[in-house]
């Protein structure tokens, strides 16, 4: 089988900072290549390469033998190089078949063919397996479902070579599932998948072929028969990567810290649920499920229309972020970028945030408890990398980032009780997830409730000490440390839902 | 690891250049009439400079918040003109009235400033077009009340606030009070930005409001309190401006954009998140020297605009320049 | 189940959901026919007033289907007003009276509309400059060569031109007509045509439509030279309506904000990528009925502005408020 | 200097190839209206607002009809006080005559020619009107409305013209060269030769201001005084201050200040006074503010007017049309006085505002001084 893409020696530079060097790539028709690598490793640099959206400044790339240097994406797109871009590149206000054939939209005498738009973009969405209304706004979608648009949008080209940037990222487990057939289709169908993932099992199930960069640099592609995932970890972190998942506490968990009975809003109903000091609760369900209404009940983004929350026993009203965090409630946003950062200010700005919010408008930004020399220890602490805590956040890596938002919310200890991690490792590398567990278990065993909202089910029945699970707005079930992943997946998809349901009720 | 320290590096050189750019351009222009009119080395004349630019300063500080919050304030000139009008026909002339009257105009700003804030934050109405809103509103107010012609008078202890030059004074030889005003605001509004916790509040929610509010930040009271400051501003030098010139009905006409342009001049961001005091300061003075040169000059007064022109597209692509650059 | 998950591409019903255009232009119909009724002129109901009503819309309506352009990419043109001085000043000029110079005075406004645009599109996407330091910059340098160059009127037009601005047909007036036609013509290039998908594209998310294959920076210095030929045309009306142009109509007029204004008042975004014409000829027909009502009302000067202001914020308001999140 | 002049002069060049400006320098006019300074007013004494210079009578039996009467007026807009102060005369004269007419219906065109054009339409649309009053935003942008709506009525045209003849008469003062005549002639006679005077104007472009400028101008040269700076500022006090003071420093000594309108002069005369040097020859205008700083302080000054009576005028034209009296047309010279040192004292009105136009002939109209914003 030959290659139908081969990219060789590509180097880029971004001023000093050498984001690839001397890279080798190639893809074959009718195979999945799995791309991995921590954040920086420079995956994304080598697909805004291929896709037009970089020009390499040595090597070349060749589609099907022939030597291309794409200009401008339209060029890769008009060679048949199709990509699922991991930040969302729709249009909110337009309708899904509109999105679907941006820049490629059909011409009747010169005019839209709104007809075969839909009609295209309705077979796109059925071998997809989605049901989504071609005439709907995509700002009326759910994120699921914005994902599969901008994957039908992906399709619609026939491509040769199909780019796929963590598709999974913003998926649940049961949508993600039905993804990874099409991808397996797709590759029947001869196209060239490039796939990029940090789900590890994920990688394993659907790879032909690996390949993990470093550094911007090719480590080494291999076969999948010839790898296991401790393998592709210890590439991508460059040492063996032990206890990925820390140890659970020696103690048992104290008195419930956080507790809600009788939750009800828009989303939720009937939410019983708590916990404890010095446990980590993992909250799983599928998109929609409510779990992310659950956190942002408890962060009073949307809060909560009935029911009581308590807080060590203390009945709390939860009616703005501001509420809560003054409650002693911190919150990890599940989207960096839109709700963690602020993007133009100093790290150590973003570290102190927080405190001075809650601090007197008038106060001194960086006085007591907010001095420079705290600030500098809680960053080190959590071993954020940064050559200057003065520099702008924006130019740290995505781990490093979120590391600076747990800082914030770890500059208020001890007035912060009960932490809501929102897929705490989304698009963030292997090692770098490692350290974020750590940072939780150690965060639970200073006496602190952890309650985290994810997607990742490994992450979930790894971490957690207590598994709660929501479908359609109820909890409907709970499951001890360590339960099976398939037993989550039941529960979350409403078929174990009487058994164990019912029980934790009464 | 180096790879980011060069950056940081970078970075702040950059925010360095970015002050020094607007002092930069003040200092060529200075120099500039300096050779047109040797004795504006004088510190008498630059006093006297510092006086006429004072009210511009004033307006570009409190348009900075607006500005950093993510927001716009065009309400600023009509303010400037309700101010001037009103403090005539409440102060009748009569000396014993002035600050009772201060009082009431400052009563005015923020009540301008609230409407605006609330109208942005909870009605949710952009500022660009919230406070074009406004302005109408409030010049249409003010024209309203002094049926378009202004009455009373303003007395001398109002006057004074803008127009007297205090002699003799140790050090500076002269001292305009408008100059000790400017100069108390100025400090005021560097402390509230870049030395109170508000201030990194205010630049959070310029940046990312959403993150901002998620990290606990009240970002309604954070933006609202961004236009009461920027319309106590306009009262301020309303104040000053009345009392340099005295009573008329177009006292306000076109300032916003002028304090909008100090501010870009200056190295703010529009739509929020980066920017300084000082910065707006030397942007002001900027645009004060140009228009300054350009009365020196004697050019025609069309060009005059064309020039400032010329100068704001020159600041913000040079800008934009540096930070590709670096980038 | 009673919980309320809303299913994938749902249909809603509700206030909402009512087009913005056709709230605005009943809102325009109910102020301008109570007006007529409470006044007793129920005169200006007819046919004559009612064109009278729509001969209010033209300038303002021309400018605004430029701006439409420009702000759905999510940029803003400020230089408009400025633009449609300049133009009218120019073909009165170059006219000076004389009907043989009508065309090539019509075609020197349009190639001087098309480098104006050229430029702010080139400052705001090639040079990445903010569009409203870009526009409000071309502006003050465009007013200052205008009243340096032509400190009078500059000339007139020559009377069969001038009579363009006051025939009619059908007793339509041919300016109502011409908007009448624009506007169509914009909304079937938005509506119907590539280019005007691929400038939604644009103005919703210039990233994505960059990874779509979309060269962005080309839409949009199309849709600032669309803005600016709205204004050219807008300003060419005025020079025959007015007979000569002055360097000082396009501020007097206020059409950069007020442009701005009836777009946003129509339902388009201010970020960009929503929004059509039709929201701002509803936008248009809004400002003038206003206009007609306060005459008929006689209401003063001064609070007529108050009035204006307050509606502005208003209008704007009652489908703001529905948003979540922030606005700035 | 020299590096000024040049950067000028480039600068200037680079802008002024299309350079068009009209001449607003007519011999003939100029010769005109200076007669019409010293032509004797027709008319009842004490009241000029009723008095005409010179020129014809027309009939206006056709339009005769029987009252109360609806008189229309399309107003430019009230962007300033001058205007403000004319409206509030024009009102009290309609108030005055309340027995003969029904309604005054006045639309506002907000200084938009295009409004202007719209609200006559309008007007003309609505059937009510017996007789039209335009003030004018633009003299030719106005000529067709005005002349459609000839057609259908008696129409009257004050302040600013129309290029046409067919308003039943042009209500006007003598004019901007009258204006400038007197002001310059005043200061040249104050001042000797080589004396410089400093010009501060309000905007370029208008008919009627620049006609001040250039009668003075020709003036100021014949009479071999330098005018060192001829400045705009909008009407803005900050910013002649400002334009003052920058003379000032340059150091040249400043003898006179010349103004085309008065509503900046004390902001003129306020930049001598904190600069420490005795106040210049000032001609201003007949606003109440300057009016009590020259009595005041002294000064050697001249204001000559372009009077705000004259709003009453179209109001009395409209009624003797529509009685069929014949009316001075079709141009109808109003007088324009100065004040002078010797009739200041009985032009200030300690009860008016600052700005109170005091030419206004307002003095006996109901009303007065409230309406006009005095105590």
């Amino acid at each position: 089988m030959t290659a139908v893409l081969e990219m060789r020696g590509i180097g880029k530079a971004f001023g000093t900072v050498k984001a690839l060097d001397a890279v080798d790539f190639d893809c074959r028709a009718g195979e999945v290549h799995v791309i991995c690598g921590e954040n920086g490793a420079g995956k994304s640099t080598l697909m805004k390469v291929l896709g037009g959206s970089y020009r390499p400044d040595t090597g070349e790339v060749l589609l099907d033998g022939e030597p291309v240097r794409f200009q401008h994406p339209a060029e890769a797109r008009a060679a048949g190089i199709s990509i699922v871009h991991q930040e969302l590149s729709l249009l909110p206000f337009r309708t899904v078949a509109e999105n679907i054939f941006t820049g490629m939209e059909p011409t009747r005498w010169g005019l839209l063919d709104r007809r075969q738009m839909d009609e295209r973009a309705r077979s796109l969405l059925d071998r997809l397996g989605s049901s989504i209304s071609t005439s709907a706004l995509v700002a009326d979608l759910s994120i699921a479902e914005q994902q599969l648009v901008e994957i039908a949008k992906a399709m619609l080209v026939n491509a040769k070579v199909l780019v796929m940037d963590e598709p999974t990222a913003a998926l649940d487990d049961h949508d993600a599932h039905s993804l990874l057939k099409l991808v397996g289709r797709m590759k029947t169908e001869g196209v060239a998948i490039i796939y990029i993932s940090h789900r590890m099992p994920e990688v394993m199930a659907i790879a032909d072929r690996v390949t993990v960069l470093k550094d911007g640099r090719h480590i080494w592609t291999r076969d999948r028969r010839d790898v296991t995932i401790n393998a592709i970890v210890t590439a991508m972190v460059g040492r063996e990567l032990q206890d990925f998942y820390p140890a659970r506490g020696a103690t048992e968990p104290g008195s419930p810290v956080l507790e809600i009975s009788g939750g009800q809003s828009r989303y939720l109903r009937d939410i019983n649920f708590s916990a404890r000091a010095g446990e980590i609760v993992g909250v799983a369900g599928l998109e929609d499920s409510g779990k992310g209404a659950l956190a942002r009940a408890l962060f009073g983004d949307s809060p909560l229309a009935a029911g009581e929350v308590r807080i060590s026993g203390q009945p709390v009203s939860l009616h703005s972020p501001r509420q809560a965090a003054a409650a002693g409630i911190g919150y990890l946003p599940g989207d960096r970028k839109r709700e963690g950062i602020a993007p133009r200010q100093s790290v150590r700005d973003n570290a102190l945030l927080t405190l001075q919010a809650m601090a007197p408008a008038l106060s001194s930004p960086n006085g007591g408890a907010r001095s420079r020399q705290k600030v500098d220890q809680s960053l080190r602490h959590m071993d954020v990398r940064a050559g200057d805590f003065g520099q702008e956040i924006s130019t740290l890596s995505g781990g490093n980032q979120q590391k600076a938002i747990i800082a914030r919310w770890l500059m208020r200890n001890p007035r912060v009780f009960v932490f809501v991690f929102v897929e705490p490792t989304r698009g963030i590398d292997v090692a770098a997830k490692a350290a974020i567990y750590q940072t939780m278990r150690a965060l639970a065993n200073e006496g602190r409730a952890i309650v985290m909202i994810s997607s990742d089910l490994p992450e979930i029945v790894g971490v957690s000490d207590r598994i709660v699970v929501m479908h359609q707005g109820r909890i409907a079930g709970e499951l001890p440390a360590g339960a099976e992943e398939g037993a989550v997946m039941q529960l979350a998809l409403g078929v174990a839902a009487a058994a164990t349901g019912r029980e934790m009720a009464s | 690891m180096t790879a980011i320290s060069d950056t940081a590096r970078a970075t702040r050189r950059l925010s360095l250049r970015n002050i020094n750019f607007a002092l930069v351009i003040f200092v060529v222009l200075y120099a500039a009439i300096v050779v047109l009119q040797p004795n504006y080395l004088d510190a008498a004349l630059f006093m006297n400079f510092l006086r006429r630019a004072a009210p511009l300063i004033i307006l570009a500080s409190g348009q900075l918040y607006v500005i950093l919050s993510g927001g716009f304030d065009l309400s600023m000139g009509a303010v400037v003109t309700l101010v001037v009008l009103a403090a005539s026909m409440l102060i009748g002339g009569d000396p014993e009235m002035t600050w009772v009257v201060i009082a009431s105009l400052y009563a005015m700003g923020l009540a301008v400033g609230l409407a605006n804030g609330f109208i942005v934050s909870f009605l949710k109405v952009p500022s660009i077009i919230a406070t074009l809103g406004t302005m109408l509103l409030v010049n249409g107010l003010a024209l309203a009340w002094s049926g378009g012609a202004p009455r009373g008078d303003l007395p001398d202890n109002f006057r004074n606030l803008g127009r007297l030059v205090l002699k003799d004074v140790p050090l500076v030889g002269s001292l305009p009070i408008a100059v000790l005003i400017l100069v108390v605001v100025t400090l005021l509004a560097w402390w509230g930005l870049h030395a109170t916790a508000y201030g990194k509040r205010l630049l959070a929610v310029g940046d990312n409001p959403r993150a901002a509010e998620l990290a606990g930040v009240p970002v309604k009271p954070t933006r609202i309190s961004a236009f009461v400051i920027s319309a106590l501003s306009a009262v301020t030098a309303g104040i000053l401006i009345g009392g340099f010139s005295g009573v008329s009905v177009n006292a306000g006409r076109g300032l916003e954009l002028q304090a909008i342009a100090a501010c870009v001049i200056g190295g703010a961001l529009l739509l929020g998140g980066r920017g300084t005091v000082v910065g707006a300061l030397f942007g002001a003075l900027s645009l004060f020297a140009l228009f300054t040169l350009l009365n020196l000059l004697g050019l025609p007064q069309a060009l005059r605009d064309s020039l400032q022109g010329v100068i704001l597209i020159a600041a913000v692509g040079a800008s934009v320049l540096r930070h590709r650059r670096s980038t | 189940m009673s919980i309320d998950i809303l299913p994938a591409g749902r249909a809603r019903r509700g206030f909402r959901d009512v087009p913005v255009p056709v709230v605005v232009i009943a809102l325009a119909a109910i102020i301008y026919v109570t007006a007529a009724v409470i006044t007793g002129q129920t005169n200006q109901i007819s046919f004559a007033g009612l064109t009278g009503l729509l001969q209010r819309t033209v300038a303002l309506g021309l400018v605004g289907l430029g701006q439409t352009f420009a702000i759905l990419v999510g940029s803003i043109d400020l230089s408009v007003a400025a633009l449609i001085s300049t133009v009218a000043v120019l073909a009165s000029y170059l006219m000076q009276g004389d009907p043989g110079m009508i065309v090539p005075a019509i075609a020197a406004c349009l190639a001087l509309a098309l480098c104006v645009g050229a430029i702010n599109g080139g400052l705001v996407a090639y040079w990445g400059i903010n569009p409203l330091i870009a526009t409000l910059s071309t502006g003050l340098i465009l007013q200052g060569v205008l009243s340096a160059g032509f400190t009078y009127l500059g000339g007139r037009v020559a009377p069969e031109y001038q009579a363009l601005a006051y025939q009619g047909l059908f007793g339509v007036p041919l300016p109502v007509l011409l908007l009448a036609v624009l506007a169509l013509v914009a909304w079937f290039v938005l509506a119907k045509t590539r280019f005007g998908a691929h400038l939604y594209a644009v103005g919703g998310n210039p990233d994505g439509a960059k990874l779509a294959g979309l060269r962005v920076e080309r839409f949009v210095l199309a849709a600032h030279i669309i803005a600016s030929l709205g204004a050219c045309v807008a300003g060419l009306y005025l020079a025959a309506r007015l007979q000569s142009g002055t360097p000082w109509i396009g501020r007097d007029g206020i059409y950069d904000l007020e442009s701005i204004a009836i777009v946003v008042i129509g339902g388009t975004a201010l970020s960009g990528g929503k929004g059509g014409v039709i929201g701002t000829i509803a936008g248009v027909l809004l400002f003038a009925s206003l206009d007609a009502s306060f005459n008929m009302f006689g209401v003063d000067a001064f609070l007529k502005q108050v009035l204006r202001g307050a509606i502005v914020i208003a209008a704007v308001a009652v489908y703001a408020v529905r948003n979540k999140g922030h606005v700035a | 200097m020299q590096f000024r002049s040049i950067l000028a002069a480039t600068l200037a060049v680079a802008f002024s190839t299309a350079a068009y400006a009209q001449e607003f320098n007519d011999p003939a006019e100029f010769k005109k209206q200076r007669e019409l300074l010293s032509t004797k007013a027709e008319g009842p004494e004490g009241k000029p607002w009723e008095q005409h210079l010179g020129g014809a009578m027309i009939d206006t039996a056709k339009f005769k009809k029987d009252g109360p009467h609806t008189i229309c007026f399309s107003n430019a807009g009230v962007f300033n006080p001058w205007r403000v102060v004319g409206l509030n005369n024009m009102k009290g004269e309609a108030a005055l005559q309340k027995d003969r007419i029904q309604e005054l219906v006045i639309l506002d065109a907000e200084g938009k020619d295009d409004k202007q054009i719209s609200d006559i339409q309008s007007l003309l649309d609505g059937g009510k009107c017996d007789v039209l009053i335009v003030s004018p935003t633009t003299t030719a942008a106005l000529t067709p409305a005005v002349e459609a709506a000839c057609e259908k009525l008696p129409v009257i045209v004050f302040d600013r013209g129309v290029n046409t003849k067919c308003p039943v008469t042009y209500i006007h003062p003598v004019g901007g060269y009258g204006f400038g005549i007197t002001s310059a002639e005043f200061i040249a006679s104050k001042l000797p030769k080589g004396a410089n005077v400093l010009a501060i104007r309000i905007v370029p472009g208008v008919d009627v201001l620049e006609t001040r400028y250039s009668a003075a101008k020709s003036i100021f040269d014949e009479a071999g005084i330098n005018v060192i700076g001829s400045e705009f500022t909008s009407s803005d006090r900050a910013k002649t201050k400002s334009v003052v003071e920058d003379y000032i420093n340059r150091g040249v000594k400043i003898d006179a200040v010349w103004m085309d309108a008065g509503d900046t002069a004390t902001a003129a005369l306020e930049a001598f006074e904190d600069a420490g040097l005795p106040y210049p020859v000032i001609s201003g205008e007949d606003q109440q503010d300057f009016l009590r700083k020259w009595q005041k302080e002294n000064l050697v000054a001249i204001a000559p007017s372009y009077p705000t009576y004259q709003w009453r005028t179209p109001i009395i034209a409209a009624l003797d049309i529509l009685d069929g009296k014949p009316v001075p047309g079709p141009e109808w010279n109003l007088p324009q006085p100065a004040i002078t040192q010797e009739t200041l004292a009985s032009y200030i009105d300690e009860r008016m505002p600052a700005l109170h136009y005091s030419l206004c002939g307002c003095q006996e109209l109901p009303g007065y001084p409230e309406q006009w914003g005095g105590k």
